[in-house]
């Protein structure tokens, strides 16, 4: 269906500069020409970028994506076996720790026509996380760290003002949450946290006496839906707002200082088989109509178009009041270093 | 030379010896290699035991290693216990429910291990439990005794599929003994439980301690439900470990995950190695041949407690989990208690790679399960074909693809493919992916396969040869005959095995061919369990129609039988009867599913 | 042990395998089930063992009622203390040699000197003390015979029964077997029942033999009585009784009762034709049969010989007899007189002494 | 078809079973194999049926070799077109009985009709005809051996071997099966290499027996040579002579020369005496046995009745010998004489003629 492909694109929505424009359309008759229209993303997740992987297939009729899961040990090993065999799938990635990927050679330099970097961004996020100074990924949004509650049990007069009430002895026996010694949401705010001063080792082992530990976020998730338990610190926004849709008794709650974000890093694969295609992809991510679908699910557009504003009444992540975000690698370090605090604290 | 070439073509174990060495030897001998080596992939990265070392004098692995060791200790008694009770009173007894149990089996096994960790996690919950809400209910507060988090709810909930794998493992040898050893031991004055112990269980001494190490080893790399079970509690264990490796927030790392799956490599070779001393020159053929029939006896008021307790097995392990997964799967979301519908089932069947990947699945676990029978049939056949150091070697290297959990096997065989030039073209074809489900479903599928033919006395084999059948002719025409029930449940064993599969597909599978094991998995962890746990059900359900074409076959193929044996003498319903008719095989009747449903009562 | 069989049936698959079987075996007798193959004596056995339930009747030891299906009493097989040997071995085949046999004292708790002890004096005596510790896979037919044998007599203790236990084993190794087996019987005061398919064995060993035919008893005596004085057609074939004549009628002419036989054969006693009437039959052994005439009690007759049959070895003749009847007749000595018979077609006169005779109803 | 079996050797575990054996067979010939158990009968008869392979030497049918150690040829047993009669039966528990006399056949590609009406009829002849449908877990044990015995004879195609195929049947049927086997074995011009415990069976059906002992032929010859003329004491033992005695000196007191031996008994004859030298032996049989005294050519002794192990049934008598030396003596006809030795301690002469001696040198 390449044929229908080609022709004028409809590319208004997009809210983008016709320079930029102009290198899509060329992006996509290039791919449309190539016959490589589809584009493989590995990617931890996708739940919530389904809605933009509709909207590019729309908008760029042709080209369709085809999303892949994997994170980790597998990732590592597909990437190396596709390098090695020379068969390779993958066109675009989507990970934390971008910086690693790339430096092993699996990405290549691209800096998408519809990337810009931020002023706002000085001293408050590293600008590593945002943009890779050496050309390989760039972050077109980043993901907000919140805490959930039982709406049944829990009215919002009752909730917590801060990280710290946390550890009192009130909320003992109410709290659940994953356990941070493996990766997870967890892992990143508790050592985004605690680097940051914002809180130390002794709030944390209160915290963890106050909770009960679980292996998964989702069990997490299922005991605060349930009622089992009150309040789950440190979890990932968007699973608490999809079961908010499906009817469950949850709400998400940010605190007045000190949340913890993260960066969703996007890059194109070294030797994408339809790197054209992949590259239009990464630029639409910047894109206005992008945007607006992250904003929808739960995200925080670094670079949020003005005309654009949080269905959840959320404010732009340059108002927001989150603790600073390091470079990765310094977050590694540290997430290394706390390993066996964390474990501890779950082992008891 | 010319000599030596006929040598090596007359005997087919060179044949068989060399598959075994390139499927089992090839993967593990690169995990190995993957432990010593600081670099995964390529020619890049030097050789170091550092890493090995690092593991083994972690003291953090020693007490993993000895948490674990006595958890899979107290495991495996508890499952094989039961397993063997289990088996007795299927195959010996006339207890009501007996026919059961074999059903009971089949859905614990065909249960993916997430959900049932989940929801014996959510029965035995402290708080909210089904199990201790019934309790408090009955006894008040006190009764708030079940806590699945705990070091036995571990060894509880582990066991429990253990139980349902390793059942199935022991029938057919169950089914298949000569009776007159065991009438032999009852007029030399052992009652019915000393001829039990001291007859019935030494004879199948081999199929029991192969059962042992698989449900051992099976149990070092089962990661459900000691992870979600025992994080909360605290307990680690040897699979939350290479799990911990595997998934560190700086980088898989491979060398240690290989590390201790090496040390896994160590521990099933000294088990195996005492299964060849405690086993040693005894022969466990049901000798003789002329004359062989189970025996099903009753047991009196027994066959009331036997039944209870078939009862009570089908609730623990069916009733109270399947209402618990259903109930989810009905939910809106983890952990509703309203709402309920059938969304999540019409979401799974009208997603497009759902079902795409539910045909995948169905596709690869039939042809795999088929491939794993038939091979182990081979094995085992070529195994016993001659002894000696081939034979000894096809035996146990099979057990090699056990010792490596999924996800180091997935990379065994990666490593092996990519590392050999003319088979890395095949990467990216399910080539690799059946090859390392091959691997890791031979071990089970062997189980059965030995089992059962360990009871096929040579000389029925023999019989065809001097007959004019040739070896492979005679294979089919006898072994295979003979020992067809124990491969139908073994091929089902295994089908449900690898539908269930899951960090095998979620690194070899081709991109574009999904499989059903991994959109699961991947429904789960973005947080849609209720859809997840409905497509699992649908999994279960299909296995279960398949279970019943199986046994409808069965049926149908015992309805052509020239003759039925059921038919009773005028003085049918005295205590005679308890001789229960057989099938037409009793040498070798055995496991199945399939073959257990198909014997109506 | 007093053993008391009373009106046992069995039935396999609607088969009827034992039919209405009554029998009594006094204390410490021997007794010999003996009949063709198929006729039920593996499932007698099986019965008093308590492998196989009756589906009617009872059996009873000393009294003590093993079975009986009416009331649905079942004494389990082990509380039975029996012994007993299987016509298929059934060794145990994780065990050696010498564990195979000490099993069974080992149940009966013998104290470990004497079951060392035991184990040896008895593997000793079936020739098997030097292969003690194999493995019954390693074994040649007869040598899992005599380790099965073995292990019976260990476990002999009132009633021991004994499934053809010498059929693959050598002439000379069969009778060193079964005076161990009577020595054994009599040492222990046994009950014992025995099938075997050997007629020597069975008279060499036996107080009584029992003649079975298709589930039920055909013939119960001493071994010489049913040797000697079978009591039907069926009996006297199966202890070798070649000949069996049916008589076809009385004559009085020479004044004498005269009865006349099938193949023309007369009585030339009137005492042996006041005992037979016309339908009953006459049975005689081929070694009973003389040539020539006489004028002796016994029956008398005439044929011609057939001689295809007769071949270097045997010394058997078959003689025609009118009437497309044949006798079978054993040639005294066939090295001296076999020539004069070998050419078929001579005449010869024949008879059968009185005392070799046996008359049957049926 | 000729088989010819030349120097093969066979070890299991380090146990030298065969020991360089040499045996040919013409074509058409029926050979018994006679040995005590565990001699080795079964494993050469595996070893021609390709089910074992020598360790060394060779065996050849027809001048093709089947199995050469040495060069390591081994012709696979289904290409052999041997036909076999397992010790074991080895039925095929989950075939039907006409399935399993039908397996044979149809590996040899007969045609349907052909493979019915021989499958029918070769039931039939064991009598097992009315049984085609059953499976042989419900058959007992002489009707397994039957079906065995049929699915051996269809498969006869040049070389027939038969392990113990009677040894579960009785008398009358072993007899009807005897001259089956032979029947079949001159239709079709086999080759047959038998194996039976029972010597009248081996008789009756040979060629020639061979005497096996420990893995090596004893003696090789036609049924009445190795009945009548034993090579050996071993081989006399084995088919029955009761009585071997060894030469303790030849004297020369009364001119003639005469052969003393153990027991006190000498030589009547110098013909006799000239034959032996000490150190040889004089085996009869007890049946052979004389009491009384004589002046006829032969062995001529005394002694003294032992009375104890003479029973009702048996016909034997024990006398002792001077010198601690016993021999048996078979009484003629029990019934008669027997009382008169029913005593023991009574002083009896006995000589044995000269042409029921054999003289044994080793
Ligand atoms: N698999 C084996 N392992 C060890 N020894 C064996 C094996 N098979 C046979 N033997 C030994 O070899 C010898 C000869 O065995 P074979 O079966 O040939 O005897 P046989 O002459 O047939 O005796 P029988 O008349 O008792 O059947 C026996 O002593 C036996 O113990
Ligand atoms: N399980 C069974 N099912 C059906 N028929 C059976 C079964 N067992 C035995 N029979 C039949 O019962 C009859 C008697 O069998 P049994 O074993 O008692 O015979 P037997 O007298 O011991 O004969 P043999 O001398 O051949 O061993 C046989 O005709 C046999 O076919
Ligand atoms: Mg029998
Ligand atoms: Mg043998």
């Amino acid at each position: 269906d390449s044929a229908q492909g080609s022709g004028e694109l409809d590319l208004g929505p997009l809210g983008i500069q016709s320079a930029q424009e102009e290198e899509l359309q060329t992006l996509y008759d290039a791919a449309i020409e190539s016959g490589d229209t589809e584009v493989t993303i590995y990617a931890g997740h996708h739940d919530e970028f389904l809605g933009i992987y509709a909207a590019f297939e729309e908008r760029f009729p042709g080209l369709t994506v085809d999303p892949q899961t994997y994170v980790g040990a597998e990732l590592q090993t597909t990437l190396e076996a596709e390098r090695q065999s020379g068969n390779h799938v993958v066109d675009v990635l989507s990970n934390p720790n971008a910086d690693r990927y790339a430096e092993q050679g699996f990405a290549e330099k691209y800096q998408p026509a519809t990337f810009e970097l931020p002023a706002w961004i000085d001293g408050r996020i590293s600008e590593d996380q945002i943009a890779d100074p050496k050309g390989f990924y760039h972050s077109p949004w980043a993901l907000m760290f919140a805490s959930s509650y039982n709406t049944n049990l829990l009215d919002e007069s009752d909730l917590p003002g801060s990280w710290a009430d946390l550890a009192g002895e009130e909320w003992a026996g109410k709290l659940t949450f994953m356990t941070p010694s493996t990766p997870g949401g967890t892992m990143t705010v508790s050592t985004a946290l605690l680097q940051a001063g914002a809180v130390d080792e002794a709030w944390l082992r209160s915290v963890g006496a106050n909770a009960k530990i679980v292996a998964q976020d989702q069990l997490a998730l299922q005991s605060i839906s349930a009622g089992e338990f009150a309040y789950q610190p440190l979890s990932a926004t968007i699973s608490v707002l999809n079961a908010k849709e499906d009817g469950a008794p949850v709400e998400v709650q940010f605190f007045d200082e000190n949340n913890v974000i993260a960066t969703e890093k996007w890059m194109l694969a070294a030797n994408a088989p339809s790197s054209d295609a992949g590259k239009l992809l990464l630029n639409f991510l910047f894109t206005a109509e992008a945007q607006e679908l992250t904003l929808e699910s739960g995200n925080f557009p670094i670079n949020q178009h003005d005309s654009l504003e949080s269905p959840h009444g959320w404010p732009k992540l340059e108002d927001a009041a989150f603790v600073e975000l390091p470079a990765q690698t310094v977050m590694r370090e540290k997430m290394t270093e706390y390993g066996d605090l964390f474990k501890s604290i779950t082992a008891n | 030379m010319l000599k030596g070439w006929r040598a090596f073509t007359s005997n087919p174990q060179w044949v068989i010896a060399i598959v075994c060495f390139v499927c089992f030897v090839g993967p593990a001998a690169m995990v190995v290699q993957g432990a010593f080596k600081t670099q995964m992939f390529g020619s890049s990265g030097s050789y170091t035991a550092e890493m090995f070392w690092e593991v083994l004098r972690s003291t953090d692995t020693h007490s993993v290693i000895i948490q674990t060791v006595l958890m899979g200790l107290a495991t495996i008694v508890l499952s094989t216990f039961f397993a063997l009770l289990f088996a007795t009173i299927y195959a010996k007894t006339n207890t009501v429910f007996r026919q059961a149990i074999p059903v009971i089996m089949f859905i614990v096994i065909a249960t993916p291990g997430l959900f049932f960790a989940i929801a014996w996690g959510l029965l035995g919950n402290q708080n909210v439990g089904l199990l201790n809400q019934l309790m408090t209910g009955a006894f008040g507060e006190a009764g708030r005794i079940f806590n699945m988090e705990s070091w036995w709810g571990i060894v509880f909930v582990s066991s429990l599929r253990l139980i349902a794998l390793q059942f199935f493992l022991l029938l057919g040898p169950f089914l298949a003994m000569d009776r007159s050893l065991d009438e032999a031991a009852r007029l030399s004055g052992a009652g019915p439980v000393r001829t039990f112990f001291q007859i019935e269980l030494p004879i199948m001494a081999p199929a029991i301690t192969g059962a042992m190490i698989l449900g051992f080893v099976l149990f070092l790399e089962s990661f459900d439900a000691p992870q979600i079970l025992g994080v909360p509690a605290g307990i680690f264990v040897i699979p939350t470990e290479i799990y911990a490796y595997l998934s560190n927030s700086t980088g898989p790392l491979f060398a240690q995950a290989s590390s201790i799956s090496v040390l896994l490599m160590v521990v099933l070779m000294v088990l195996v190695f005492i299964q060849i001393k405690v086993l040693g020159r005894r022969s466990f053929v049901t000798i003789g041949g002329k004359e062989s029939r189970a025996l099903r006896r009753d047991i009196g008021p027994w066959r009331w407690l036997f039944s209870a307790l078939v009862l009570g097995f089908a609730a623990v392990t069916i009733i109270l989990p399947m209402v618990q997964l259903i109930r989810v799967s009905l939910s809106p979301f983890l952990g509703a208690s309203e709402g309920f519908s059938f969304d999540n089932y019409e979401e799974v069947l009208t997603n497009r790679r759902m079902v795409s990947g539910y045909w995948n699945t169905m596709g690869t676990a039939m042809l795999g399960a088929l491939l794993a029978v038939l091979a182990a049939t081979a094995f085992a056949w070529a195994a016993r074909f001659k002894g000696g150091v081939l034979s000894r070697f096809i035996e146990y290297s099979q057990w090699l693809g056990l010792a490596m959990p999924g996800l180091i096997l997935a990379l065994g065989v990666l490593w092996l493919f990519l590392g050999l030039p003319f088979l890395s073209t095949f990467y990216g074809t399910p080539v690799l992916m059946v090859f390392a489900l091959f691997v890791a479903t031979i071990p089970l599928a062997s189980r059965t396969a030995t089992a059962a033919m360990a009871q096929i006395p040579k000389s029925l084999e023999e019989a065809a040869w001097v007959s004019g059948a040739s070896k492979y002719r005679a294979i089919w025409d006898i072994i295979i005959r003979l020992m067809l029930p124990s491969l139908v449940s073994g091929w089902l064993l295994c089908f449900v095995v690898i539908s269930g599969v899951l960090s095998i597909p979620l690194l070899l599978s081709t991109a574009g061919a999904d499989y059903l094991s991994v959109q699961i998995y991947s429904r789960y962890v973005e947080g849609k369990a209720p859809i997840a746990a409905a497509a699992a059900l649908l999994l279960i359900a299909s296995f279960l129609v398949v279970a019943g074409i199986a046994y409808l076959a069965g049926r149908l193929l015992a309805l052509t039988r020239p003759e039925q044996r059921s038919g009773k003498g005028p003085g049918g319903g005295t205590p005679a009867d308890l001789q229960d008719p057989v099938g037409p095989d009793p040498t070798t009747e055995s496991a199945g599913p399939a073959q257990q449903l198909a014997r109506s009562r | 042990m007093r053993i008391n069989i009373s009106s046992v049936s069995k039935a396999f698959n609607g088969n009827q395998i034992l039919k209405d079987l009554n029998l009594s075996i006094e204390s410490g007798e021997f007794i010999t089930l003996l009949g063709p193959s198929g006729c039920g004596k593996t499932t007698t056995l099986r019965c008093v063992a308590g492998l196989e339930s009756p589906d009617h009747g009872s059996i009873a030891v000393d009294g003590h009622e093993f079975v009986n299906a009416e009331t649905r009493t079942m004494v389990p097989p082990h509380k039975r203390k029996v012994g007993m040997v299987f016509q298929s071995y059934a060794l145990w085949p994780h065990m050696s040699v010498a564990a195979n046999v000490a099993y069974p004292l080992k149940r009966r708790k013998t104290p470990a000197a004497e079951l060392r002890e035991r184990v040896a004096t008895s593997l000793e005596a079936v020739g098997m003390g030097s292969h003690a510790k194999r493995y019954p896979h390693e074994l040649s037919g007869g040598q899992q015979q005599r380790v099965a044998l073995a292990r019976g007599l260990v476990s002999a203790k009132g009633v021991m029964l004994f499934d053809e236990p010498l059929s693959n084993l050598d002439a000379k190794l069969r009778i060193a077997m079964r005076s161990e087996i009577r020595r054994l019987h009599d040492e222990f005061g046994n009950t014992s029942l025995y099938v075997t398919h050997d007629q020597d064995e069975a008279l060499a060993l036996s107080d009584r033999v029992i003649i079975m035919r298709d589930g039920v008893i055909e013939q119960v005596g001493t071994p010489s009585e049913v040797q000697r004085r079978p009591v039907s057609r069926f009996a006297a074939d199966f202890v070798g009784f070649e000949n069996i004549l049916e008589c076809r009628g009385i004559t009085q002419e020479s004044g004498a009762p005269e009865a006349t036989f099938e193949g023309g054969l007369r009585t030339t006693s009137s005492e042996l034709a006041s005992r037979t009437v016309p339908g009953s039959f006459a049975a005689f052994r081929s070694s009973d049969v003389v040539l020539g005439e006489t004028a002796q009690p016994g029956l008398a007759g005439a044929g011609r010989i057939r001689d295809a049959s007769f071949s270097a070895e045997a010394r058997t003749v078959i003689v025609d007899l009118p009437g497309n009847r044949s006798i079978t007749v054993a040639v005294p000595d066939a090295a001296i007189n076999a020539d004069s018979y070998r050419l078929g077609g001579t005449s010869v006169q024949l008879w059968v002494p009185s005392e070799s005779l046996v008359i049957l109803d049926r």
